[in-house]
């Protein structure tokens, strides 16, 4: 087993603090320890008052967003010894108010998310050969998106625009129009359709590009533009709805 | 599960709902107009010219026909629009309160119609030189 | 006169009543869901979780609502709890899973033997079962080996192992549940023997202050030994680690067991675009240092791979260990800590000389209603007050609403 | 190293402008959106001082041949360069961002910016061979 002595940077911030500063610890790691182990290890052996958000270990709940190295990703899924620095600096998502170290405040994120009303299981598409057992509608799976937040972190436009709705949840309004499972997709068109909503992203492609879970951000704000645009069309010309 | 921040907001967004997206599109479609246009521009003012550029009784003899001053209104008319547009987003990403993109907005209109009364004085006064 | 000071004392027992406080410690999914029933019952409720709730055993399973199959022939207490609190999940926190059932899935003559047992035990326990040919099986599973001999079908279903026990929490929240993330609890006060209240600190802040409480119930799943410690109780609890692996692909929609006594690598559990396969099993004694033995991933890689062959080169997205809060003898001697049972256990440790703690452990993700409705129980028996529990019936919010 | 300000949420990570032009760690897409921001600045600049330029016309023929003089020396014609580099750049790429904007090609939007680029790169070439030739 490589073990090797990592140096990490970590952000840290408590309330009623103006200015953040950064802490360094060293931190043992094999080749399996990921950045969450090691963050974990910090808490559990130097610091017991780091604050970090975890759950699932396996980049499927989405809370462990941070940014490592600049880069938006989920902790629990970045190996350390892979990143190959030999100080790793750990900060907290951007374009969200800071809690504490690396927690921040989700509920601007989920103030969002949760409109239009967005079921989050939906029909399988895999495995199309495959029968259905007797007494099952159909196969079912979750929703892509994990709601860690990483996309709205990247985005170029969040910071610019407090009222701006973001990558995460203009993707599941376009999940809604795509496949509305009882919800309305024209709720949730209209609710996209306006100057902080799918017109003000300006197509870097940074929510796609951080993406843990292919829900591909980007592509779904395009596809509310386009939808958009077809009927604004289609008004004008009188074709078709 | 209505949050507060949509139900309030989307009722709201729904009277001026297509505003944004009509700008975009004008931005879009005048972008690509642009693209013709400039070509357009370019080639006959310069690429096909002796020097790269005309001199001053050309500039004249070539305003003075009428297609020509015709599709340099336009262009006029679409590069300002488009600019100004183009503006207004910049100006918008500076997270500016209410008021101020209020403000924002109305600047970049005078400032536009500006432009174009100055565009087609000059132009109407050089044919007229 | 008499009536006004029976009015007065009807007055004064209702304003005691309503303002008995209950600290919670602990956010994992049985905190959670005794701080919803709790607040159902009218209780004043504070819970406090040293990290984000369900940072600790609860958000880190592989997503399996048991449908109590797996216990069926060992361990029949788990396996009825387990079925009864499926239907009961299903009812209360729609749009929550996955309902795609499960296969117990038989590759070898010793499987099929066991199959018999098997279904008489599911029988048993009221768990229904649908026997499956090889054909039939693979139908509805292609990528199932082709050793298969047998399958049956049972109600699993897949969960987000965060998200719902996060139904509870946001339900609690809305009635009035006092949830304190990042708050560590230092010490329990007491006086006497009557536990008083904890003095916690805000990991957020920094500050270190005092909560009272006329009840405390310890609900700290592995850490629970480490929390009776505090007011020098014994609480048998065995910190049960066991490793699993996400490997890129959803190789399968049912979850897919193996049709046999409980052992490594035995499950696979779809998750979105992931695969689970669990689980291996021992024993640690610091749940804050479980670890993740390299010859354990390749374990779950090689038995998840009997029965499901594409696993093989499935890339590996994750692998993890979690730590189970079994019911055991605490320190005991090293073993795997598959023979301890899955059923949970309150305890009341009035008869250790403390009054006012209550801890209760053991138990399964699926199981964290039912754990609830004990614990609440014996909660409400100590402070005398007559509430049923409602959480069979009440709707939970959706994950989103704890957050928004 | 990340930026924070106090905002009346509290104190928060965010770059309201450094974020249009940071491309640290970022991708294709920020670089492109970064570009053309600046040449879409660039080019408002250049356009103001176009419509002045013209109004030299106003002063007959000798205020239009002492801009002529200027407009043929070598310094000059290299900035002609980054002017041709800008219009191309921020028209090529704004004809991926109206077509991705109405649903065409979102998903390939790497691929149709370097095609996009390579038709700007001929160009631009071609352009400025005519430029210092012509």
């Amino acid at each position: 087993m490589a073990e090797r002595d990592v140096v990490f940077k970590v952000l840290r911030y408590k309330q009623g603090e103006t200015v953040p500063h950064y802490d360094t610890f060293t931190v043992k790691t094999d080749e399996n320890t990921t950045a969450l182990v090691a963050l974990q290890a910090i808490r559990r052996d130097d610091d017991p008052s780091l604050t970090l958000r975890h759950s699932c270990h396996h980049g499927s709940c989405g809370t462990c967003g941070m940014r490592i190295n600049g880069e938006e990703q989920l902790s629990c899924v970045v190996n350390v010894q892979e990143l190959g620095t030999p100080t790793v600096v750990v900060e907290p998502l951007q374009n969200a108010p800071l809690v504490s170290d690396l927690v921040v405040d989700m509920a601007p994120f989920f103030d969002r998310y949760t409109q239009p009303e967005m079921p989050y299981v939906r029909q399988s598409e895999f495995m199309p050969e495959a029968d259905v057992p007797d007494g099952i509608g159909h196969y079912t799976r979750y929703e892509n998106c994990l709601e860690c937040g990483l996309c709205v972190s990247a985005c170029p436009v969040m910071g610019s625009d407090a009222s701006y709705l973001g990558p995460a949840a203009m993707a599941a309004a376009w999940r809604v129009v795509a496949e509305p499972r009882g919800s309305d997709p024209e709720f949730a068109l209209n609710w996209a359709d306006n100057e902080h909503g799918c017109w003000r992203c300006h197509v870097a492609y940074e929510c796609t590009e951080v993406c843990p879970s292919d829900v591909n951000p980007a592509e779904a704000i395009m596809s509310l533009r386009g939808e958009l645009t077809k009927r604004k069309f289609r008004r004008v010309f009188g074709l078709g709805k | 599960m209505q949050s507060v921040l949509s139900n309030q907001t989307t009722r709201k967004r729904a009277a001026q709902s297509g505003a944004a997206g009509a700008l975009w599109l004008v931005q879009a479609i005048s972008g690509l107009l642009l693209v013709l246009l400039l070509l357009l521009h370019m080639v006959a003012h310069h690429f096909v010219v002796e020097g790269g550029l005309r001199n001053f009784q050309e500039v004249l003899a070539y305003v003075s026909n009428p297609a020509i001053f015709f599709l340099e209104i336009v262009f006029l008319i679409v590069v300002t629009a488009h600019a100004m547009l183009g503006a207004r987003a910049i100006l918008l990403d500076l997270g500016l309160s209410k008021s101020a993109s209020r403000a924002a907005n109305w600047g970049i209109t005078l400032l536009g119609l500006a432009a174009l009364v100055y565009g087609i004085w000059l132009a109407v006064a050089i044919q007229n030189l | 006169m008499t009536s006004i000071s029976i009015l007065c004392l009807w007055l004064f027992t209702g304003y005691i009543m309503s303002n008995y406080h209950v600290v919670i410690i602990g956010g994992g999914g049985t905190g959670g869901a005794l701080a919803h029933d709790l607040a159902l019952r009218g209780l004043r409720v504070t819970l406090v979780e040293r990290g984000e709730v369900t940072s600790g055993t609860t958000g880190r399973h592989h997503g399996l609502l048991h449908s109590g199959a797996r216990y069926a022939v060992k361990d029949q207490e788990s396996a009825i709890e387990c079925i009864e609190e499926n239907t009961i999940l299903r009812k209360i926190a729609p749009g929550t899973f996955e309902e795609n059932d499960g296969l117990f899935v038989a590759i070898t003559d010793e499987d099929v033997e066991y199959s018999h047992a098997f279904i008489e035990g599911c029988a048993e326990c009221g768990i229904p079962t649908q026997q499956l040919s090889k054909q039939e099986a693979l139908r509805l599973e292609p990528n199932l080996t082709d050793d298969l001999i047998l399958a049956v079908r049972i109600p699993d279903a897949t969960m987000d192992a965060m998200r719902m026990p996060l139904r509870f929490f946001a339900t609690a929240k809305k009635n009035g549940v006092d949830i304190k993330t990042y708050t560590e609890v230092l010490a329990i006060r007491k006086q006497g023997e009557a536990v008083t209240g904890v003095q916690v600190k805000d990991h957020t802040s920094g500050k270190v202050y005092d909560i009272g409480a006329d009840l405390i119930v310890n609900a700290a799943g592995p850490w629970s030994g480490k929390v009776a410690d505090m007011v020098g109780v014994e609480v048998p609890i065995r910190p049960s680690p066991g490793v699993m692996v996400a490997v890129r692909g959803r190789w399968c929609n049912m979850v897919i067991n193996r049709l046999n006594t409980s052992s490594d690598g035995d499950i696979v559990v779809p998750q979105r675009g992931l695969s689970v396969i669990g689980t291996s099993s021992w024993v640690v004694d610091d749940p804050d240092n479980l670890g993740l033995p390299p010859d354990h991933i390749q374990a779950m890689y090689n038995h998840g791979t009997m029965m499901m062959p594409v696993l093989k080169n499935a890339p590996m997205r994750a692998a993890w260990s979690a730590a189970r809060p079994l019911i055991g003898p605490r320190k005991a001697d090293a073993d795997t800590g598959r023979e301890l049972s899955r059923t949970f256990k309150c305890f009341d440790h009035v008869d250790e000389g403390v009054e006012g703690f209550v801890t209760i452990t053991g138990g399964k993700a699926t199981t964290l209603r039912g754990m609830a409705e004990a614990a609440a129980n014996v909660v409400c028996e100590k402070l005398g007050i007559e509430e049923p529990c409602r959480t069979r019936e009440a709707v939970l919010l959706p994950h989103t609403a704890y957050y928004a | 190293m990340q930026e924070y300000r106090t905002t009346r949420d509290g104190v928060r990570g965010e770059r309201p402008l450094q974020a249009w032009f940071d491309v640290r760690k970022r991708n294709l897409g920020s670089w492109a959106f970064a570009i053309n921001r600046l040449t879409g600045m660039g080019l408002i600049v250049y356009l103001v001082l176009h419509l002045i330029v013209l109004s030299t016309l106003l002063q007959g023929e000798q205020g239009w041949d002492k801009f002529l003089e200027i407009a043929r020396s070598p310094f000059f014609l290299a900035f002609d360069i980054v002017l041709i580099f800008g219009i191309l750049f921020h028209g090529l790429n704004g004809i991926r961002v109206a077509l991705i904007g109405m649903g065409i090609g979102a998903k390939n939007h790497r691929s149709l910016f370097w095609v996009l680029m390579f038709i700007g790169a001929v160009l631009l070439v071609v352009s400025a061979w005519k430029v210092f030739t012509i």
